[in-house]
């Protein structure tokens, strides 16, 4: 029936604060107050139960099943194979499955490499600080992103990149962006929370990422690439409502074009030729005669 | 004031009852925190007991975590009967594991007869050896083993961290810091179609008979228990010390070293930094809990693992937050904890009375 | 309460004491008074219940039955709560422990201090504290470095400064758990010295001892204890040894008695040793032990007998000159120099000697564990350990439950014939023997020493550190001295005394001719 | 920026402070456990519980320093746990620290989640601010690395006098350092082993809550889940290291920091060259090397480890 809630249930591996988590969890929030879904999930479990989590939901007669299976990839297909009628929706670098296990990411680097061009014409130092947590490929993308995006407005910025390491250390990751402020970087890439708590401190500009953060540091964030999953989350909802959920790329829908990423910006800061050039750029990703390289490959300090 | 003193003769009853009690007076105690998020509580009780051991696949899942659990389990209860305490058995459990994927996913290409024994020594043999670098800091600088341990294990999750991301980086893993898989040969047999439950348990099982029967029966053991209870005596009555410490410390760390393999070989199939949720710590409790005993530390794995499925499993279908089964599995285990103190002590709770004039009559 | 006509009232009154572990009867229904100006001896054989006494007394142990009163400053008797060191504390009762209760890492005057003050008192003057303390080792004798870390100063200097810690208090009433243990002669001479000042001051004082000698000379009475019974309290003027052993036991003691020795060639060469570090150090020490005799070392403890020990045990090696047993070397670890045919019998006996947890079986094949006699394959003979086991203990005489009891419950004299028969049953060629009867009540002591002649008649050279010259004069065939790391001659005992030796322990030379 | 520069610069050592802060909280409430003869494992999650429990406060409208006594109160609550367990009971030390992390942890960690059900943004507070002292912070250099920091590096840093006074100047800390010297010393003398025992381990597991608070009320302003990440075990690392002393542990908290701070710059300088993984082993390895170099010969609290029971041989 199409008006009955579909049951949804998320496993995240990491608790609903960590940005990435974060978006998919309100997406589903948000789909459940619409009345669409009933949504339970799991957070913070570890590897080792991931797959007994998945079991449970999927014996408990859950319909749709959201998680990342990036760290527990060949168990997740093993599951999702044993409960065909169940539809899985798993953020992933590899491929889909036949017949029920659909991947997704947060493909974000378009905004991202928006924002880099914002950061790119109005450092001053030509030095970009950017903090992430651990390098692994959502982060190295956004950040290569980003990164392309400076340098095809400034051709002698500088980056600093530090990884400490940890999901959920601000105090940490303050300490880098501190380090690196007084190693000459006058915008920072906040992957991470903490990093625009430095630059608001040290009154300099910071990126966002993933979430909009502006309203907790009001002139300081320049800009931020946020990522969407609403798009995603109907789609796939849809799809099971409709009972043609297929083994597709969810990925698609993360990019700018269907909504799945925006980049919000403060103009009341950004100079407007800048502002400018970002947004003939975004009108180009969006009908696609420009094309954001993606590149997961760790970025490394060019300093 | 309270006085604790030894009881005499405990009856196996007794001292079976206390502890069964204490669990159940655990879980009693987790009806608070449900309370406080507005769960039923008669239903949570009955998923959390379905969790544990409603299905086969409950009581495989209980396994499958337990495994890991007896191994690092056996290596503290090895360690802490010499008073060699090591904290480190985390970080011996993930080279363990680093050294099974660097044999097991390609490298040497066997038969499983060869290639399975191979990762398993190749394992222990890590493990073991990490463990020698804090007994022989003890033994030959005095460094305490206990920081050398503990700090240890954040340098080694850093090195495998290194390793993932740099030398060992699985190439077709899309950039993810992930090992290579391990081979077909390499891998694990599962125990039945369908379950996780897999070889590891029966390695494990066969590590506590064995651990069991040197620890007891052996001049080994025999030499590292005088060690534990009194160094000095062990030393005057020529027992080699140092030797015997290094031995410890090579069992210890391979055991730990064998639980990483067993979860890469057996459960996960590759290497990821964070195939452990703190299996080296709690092995440390369960030790504890089994009072040294390698027999005990398997009903003591399996016990905690119970807990821990039970109630995460509960979380789910009761809708809480799933950090509750954390918190009954520390909940159960202080309570166990306490309830060891009953079953070896009458706690006397004496009201210093002053003698009574009897001596007047004297007088 | 009613104070009847002509009768003192004691100090401290002790009533119907009765205390058990378990199935154990420690004390029954003990009672004693003690008078201000008196000095109780407490005797009676290890385990009879005497400690027990006295931590009922200053509240470590709860009575199971009986009560306490103490004299209140008014002079009335009041009734001490008991299960509590801080009450019996304040009224005035201060304990000299059998086992040292010091804070090893804490200077002595932070030991004395520790307590004395309220603990939230957030300023401290430890000036007037320190000038009480001075007054007091001046009237008292008790000299002791008081900014000494407690683990640098000697046994004898610990003793000082447990003493001291009651009198700072200011106690009425002392009670010293074998507090001569540990001293030397002349140490112990001096302790009963202040003693007998302090009761002349006013003090009641109880001691426990097992030498018969001083119990007899610085009592005004006897109290004995058996199996936790009072079976004794006498005035000590009619008392004698053989009457005090004779309640002590239950039947007469008698003191193995040694014949002359036949000694055979030197068995263990000292040649040119120096070894250990400050005073403990052996510098450049030659001496020679010969089969079939008991060579006594007497001496203050901390001049070089521990590092002796030591290295005859195989814990040390010499830094320059040899050890050579037969000729060859000895080996250089403990293992090896059990082999060699060496007995080591250590000082501490629940440090060194036995392994508490362990069971008293376990602990009487610890040195031979790796023997095929008990191990096979690498695994452990239960069988033969426990036939072991049970000889042992026959032969011995060890009073246990049984061979798997744990070795830490046995008495004193009982874990120190565990290591007698551990060592001694090898047939040693060497036996060390480091104060082998300390803490040991006389019947335990005298099976010791048979065992020691026992041993050299079998041929075996037998080497006694002990700082109880009467047991030395006892059993020992010739004495040498050590002092400051040196060993002088030895001398037959025949031609040596007490006071002689007392002397040569102080560091005079042994050819001075002595006047009286 | 030459290493040497790195090491010249004033906000280098700014960092190393405020890094060493939560560390001297906590490596003073471990060294005053151990001191009196416990050692607390329970440290990790008491840092988490100060660090909850405090923010948690503010967030409800406590003051900030209602905050910091709100923190130091729970973690004095785990604290009685793991004294009652440890001490009258004499459970293994290991085991019942270990547990109390545990327990702390879940605890913290399931009230914030059940108070706080849907945030994806934790909610922040208003933090303590670096203070701006007139003259002092001005001053070069030293300004700008001390004075600069907020109010609860320098309660931290009071703290190291207060609890080298109260140990080596009153009664009170003579009897904490007999007690984990030797408990039969303390009864023999008149005083409750129980008692000094219970007590320290409660003041020292309030310290480590402060440690936790900081983290939440001071460095940052918000809860998160495994943001203590470590520095608690890394305490118990450093009070070997200090042998037990307060003025060495404020000297091993400020080397760690350094480290860290360091660290942090070095992967700034030649980051592309090495892997990150380097250089945050660094404060790792040279703990380890000073613990060898430096702790050897300490003197250790003699007690430590060992139950007291009355009455028992
Ligand atoms: N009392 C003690 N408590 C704890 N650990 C101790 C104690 N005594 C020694 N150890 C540890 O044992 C180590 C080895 O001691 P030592 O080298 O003296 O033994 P050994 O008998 O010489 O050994 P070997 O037989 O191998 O020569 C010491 O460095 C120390 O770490
Ligand atoms: N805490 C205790 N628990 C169990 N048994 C005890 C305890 N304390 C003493 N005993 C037992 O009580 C008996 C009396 O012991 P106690 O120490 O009083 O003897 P003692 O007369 O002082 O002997 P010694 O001359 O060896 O010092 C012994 O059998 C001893 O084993
Ligand atoms: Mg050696
Ligand atoms: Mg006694």
């Amino acid at each position: 029936q199409a008006d009955e809630p579909l049951k949804v249930a998320a496993i995240y591996t990491v608790p609903v604060e960590q940005q990435w988590v974060g978006r998919i969890h309100q997406a589903l929030k948000a789909a459940e107050e619409a009345g669409q879904i009933e949504y339970v999930f799991s957070e913070n479990t570890a590897n080792t139960d991931y797959e007994r989590v998945m079991r449970e939901y999927a014996e408990a007669g859950h319909q749709l099943i959201v998680g990342e299976s990036f760290a527990v990839e060949r168990a997740a297909r093993a599951v999702a194979a044993e409960y065909p009628e169940v539809a899985f929706l798993m953020g992933s670098s590899f491929g889909p499955e036949e017949p029920n296990f659909a991947v997704f990411d947060n493909y974000i680097h378009e905004p991202s490499y928006l924002s880099g061009m914002i950061a790119g014409a109005m450092t001053k130092s030509n030095t970009i600080g950017m903090v992430g947590g651990f390098a692994i490929p959502e982060v190295n993308r956004l950040m290569h992103g980003f990164m392309a995006g400076a340098q095809s407005v400034n051709p002698d910025v500088k980056f600093i990149v530090n990884f400490i390491n940890s999901w959920y250390d601000p105090p940490k990751a303050k300490e880098a962006a501190y380090a690196m402020i007084d190693n000459g970087a006058d915008i920072l890439y906040a992957e991470r929370f903490g990093v625009s708590d430095a630059a608001k401190e040290k009154g300099i500009y910071a990126i966002g990422n993933v979430i909009d953060t502006a309203p907790d540091y009001p002139g300081t964030i320049l800009a931020s690439a946020i990522w969407h999953f609403e798009p995603t989350a109907q789609k796939a909802i849809e799809a099971v409502k409709a009972g043609n959920f297929k083994a597709d790329n969810y990925g698609i829908y993360s990019y700018m074009q269907p909504g799945g990423s925006t980049l919000v910006f403060d103009e009341t800061i950004i100079p407007a030729d800048v502002l400018e050039a970002v947004k003939a750029k975004e009108a180009a990703i969006m009908d696609g005669s420009f094309t954001v390289e993606i590149d997961d490959s760790e970025p490394k300090s060019t300093k | 004031m309270i006085r604790i003193e030894p009881r005499q003769n405990v009856s196996h009853l007794y001292a079976f009852f206390v502890p069964v009690l204490a669990a159940v007076a655990a879980l009693g105690l987790a009806a608070i925190p449900l309370y406080a998020a507005g769960a039923d509580i008669s239903s949570a009780y009955v998923s959390m007991w379905k969790g544990a051991f409603g299905s086969a696949f409950a009581v495989s899942e209980l396994l499958t975590r337990a495994t890991p659990l007896i191994l690092t389990g056996l290596a503290a209860a090895v360690a802490f009967k010499a008073k060699l305490w090591n904290i480190g058995a985390e970080g011996q459990l993930y080279v363990g594991a680093l050294a099974a994927v660097a044999i097991g996913s390609g490298a040497i290409n066997a038969p499983p007869a060869i290639m399975i024994p191979l990762v398993m020594l190749s394992g222990m043999l890590a493990g073991g050896l990490l463990m020698l670098v804090p007994t022989l800091m003890k033994t030959k600088l005095g460094a305490d083993e206990v920081v050398t341990t503990l700090l240890l294990n954040f340098i080694i999750l850093l090195f495998v961290q290194m390793m993932l991301e740099g030398p060992m980086k699985d190439p077709m893993g899309m950039g993810w810091p992930q090992s290579e898989p391990m081979s077909p040969e390499a891998t694990l047999p599962k125990l039945f179609a369908r379950m996780r439950v897999h070889w590891g348990l029966i390695i494990a099982l066969g590590a506590a008979l064995l651990l069991y029967i040197i620890m007891t029966r052996s001049v080994w053991g025999f030499e590292m228990r005088a060690l534990g209870e009194n160094v000095s005596a062990a030393r005057h009555a020529g027992i080699p010390v140092t030797a015997t410490y290094i031995k410890v410390g090579l069992i210890s760390g391979a055991m730990a070293g064998l639980a990483g393999v067993s979860e890469v070989a057996g459960l996960k199939g590759y290497l990821t930094s964070d195939i452990s949720p703190g299996f080296g710590y709690s092995g440390i409790v369960v030790a504890m809990l089994a009072g040294l005993s390698p027999i005990g530390v398997i009903v003591a794995a399996v016990f905690i693992a119970a807990v821990f499925v039970g109630a995460d499993s509960m979380s789910r279908a009761m809708s809480v937050s799933n950090y509750i089964a954390d918190l009954v599995v520390a909940l159960s285990l202080l309570c166990v904890l306490i309830s060891s103190v009953f079953v070896r002590y009458k706690i006397r709770f004496i009201t210093p009375r002053l003698p009574k004039a009897a001596r007047e009559k004297e007088i | 309460m009613t104070q009847q006509e002509g009768e003192r009232t004691p100090l401290l009154s002790l009533q119907a004491i009765t205390k058990r572990f378990g199935p154990l009867i420690a004390n029954s229904d003990i009672s004693l008074d003690l008078y201000s100006g008196e000095i109780i001896a407490l005797l009676g054989e290890n385990g009879a219940g005497k400690t027990t006494l006295m931590n009922i007394l200053f509240g470590h142990y709860v009575a199971d039955e009986g009560g306490i009163w103490v004299q209140s400053s008014e002079g009335t008797l009041e009734a001490l709560e008991p299960g509590t060191p801080h009450a019996a504390l304040a009224s005035g009762i201060g304990m000299v422990h059998q086992h040292f209760t010091l804070a090893e890492n804490l200077s002595a005057l932070d030991n004395i201090l520790l307590g004395t003050e309220p603990l939230l008192k957030p300023r401290w003057s430890r000036k007037a504290a320190r000038t009480k303390l001075q007054a007091l080792m001046a009237k008292s004798g008790l000299e002791v470095d008081l900014n000494q870390q407690v683990s640098k100063l000697a046994v004898g200097e610990r003793q000082r400064v447990e003493i001291l810690k009651a009198l700072y208090r200011d106690a009425r009433i002392l009670v010293l758990d074998e507090p001569t243990a540990v001293l030397t002669p002349q140490e112990s001479e001096g302790l009963f010295k202040t003693l007998e000042l302090l009761a002349a001051n006013g003090l009641g004082i109880i001691f426990i001892s097992h030498k018969m000698a001083e119990v007899l000379s610085a009592s005004d009475r006897v109290l004995v204890l058996r199996h936790g019974e009072l079976v004794a309290d006498l005035e000590t003027s009619i008392c004698d040894r053989n009457l005090l052993a004779d309640l002590m036991v239950g039947h007469s003691v008698d003191v193995p008695t040694r014949d002359a020795a036949t000694p055979g060639p030197a068995t263990l060469m000292f040649r040119g040793v120096s070894a250990g570090t400050g005073r403990e150090a052996l510098s450049n020490v030659d001496f020679s032990l010969r089969s079939g005799e008991i060579l006594g070392l007497a001496g203050v403890s901390g001049n070089g007998q521990g590092t002796l020990s030591k290295l005859l045990s195989g814990l040390e090696q010499p830094t320059s000159g040899a050890v050579e047993l037969h000729g060859t070397p000895l080996s250089r670890n403990a293992a090896g120099v059990i082999k060699q045919g060496v007995a080591r019998i250590p000082e501490d006996r629940h440090h060194d000697g036995i392994v508490g947890a362990m069971s008293v079986a376990d602990n009487l094949v610890i040195e031979e564990i790796r023997s095929p006699a008990y191990s096979r394959f690498g695994m452990l003979r239960f069988g033969e350990i426990k036939k072991r086991a049970v000889e042992a203990i026959q032969a011995y005489d060890i009073r246990c439950p049984g061979p798997s009891a744990r070795a830490r419950l046995l008495s004193g004299g009982n874990i120190q014939k565990i290591v007698l028969a551990r060592t001694l049953d090898q047939e040693p060629q060497v036996v060390l023997a480091a104060q082998p009867s300390r803490g040991l009540d006389v019947g335990a002591t005298a099976e010791v020493h048979r065992r020691l002649i026992a041993a050299r008649d079998r041929g075996a050279a037998v080497l006694v550190i002990s700082e109880d010259l009467d047991e030395l004069l006892r059993i020992c065939d010739s004495i040498a001295v050590i002092h400051r790391g040196q060993i002088s001659a030895p001398a037959p005992t025949e031609t040596l005394d007490k006071q002689r030796l007392g002397l040569m322990m102080a560091g005079h030379p042994a050819n001075k001719e002595l006047a009286g | 920026m030459e290493y040497l520069d790195i090491l010249l610069n004033a906000s280098f050592w700014q960092a190393a402070i405020r890094i060493a802060t939560p560390l001297i909280f906590g490596v003073l409430g471990a060294l005053i456990c151990e001191r009196a003869g416990v050692l607390n494992l329970g440290i990790e999650g008491i840092f988490v519980v100060g660090a909850m429990s405090g923010w948690m406060a503010v967030w409800l409208g406590a003051s900030l320093w209602g905050g910091v006594a709100v923190a130091a109160g729970c973690g004095a609550l785990f604290g009685l746990v793991h004294g009652i367990l440890t001490v009258p009971l004499g459970l293994s030390q290991h085991v019942s620290g270990l547990g109390i992390t545990m327990f702390a942890t879940a605890a913290s960690y399931y009230t914030y989640r059940t108070a706080l059900p849907d945030v994806t943004s934790p909610p922040r507070i208003e933090a303590f601010k670096p203070l701006d002292i007139p003259m002092l912070s001005d001053l070069p250099f030293i300004g700008e690395a001390l004075f600069s920091q907020t109010a609860m590096t320098f309660l931290a840093l009071f703290m190291v006098l207060a609890v080298a006074f109260v140990l080596y100047r009153t009664p009170l800390g003579l009897a904490i350092r007999a007690v984990g010297d030797n408990p039969a010393a303390v009864e023999a003398q008149g005083l409750s082993v129980y008692g000094l025992r219970i007590g320290a381990i409660m003041a020292g597991s309030a310290l480590m809550a402060l440690g936790g608070a900081f983290l939440t009320m001071s460095a940052f302003d918000a809860f998160f889940f495994g943001m203590i990440n470590g520095r608690g075990w890394i305490c118990i690392a450093l009070v070997v290291f200090a042998s037990w002393r307060p003025g060495k542990a404020l000297l091993g908290a400020l080397l760690f920091g350094a480290f860290d701070a360091f660290q942090i710059r070095l992967q700034n300088e030649v980051g592309a060259a090495v892997p990150s993984q380097v250089f945050l082993m660094v404060p790792y390895v040279l703990s380890i090397i000073a613990l060898v170099l430096v702790a050897r010969k300490a003197d250790y609290p003699r007690a430590l480890l060992q139950p007291y029971f009355p009455g028992q041989r």
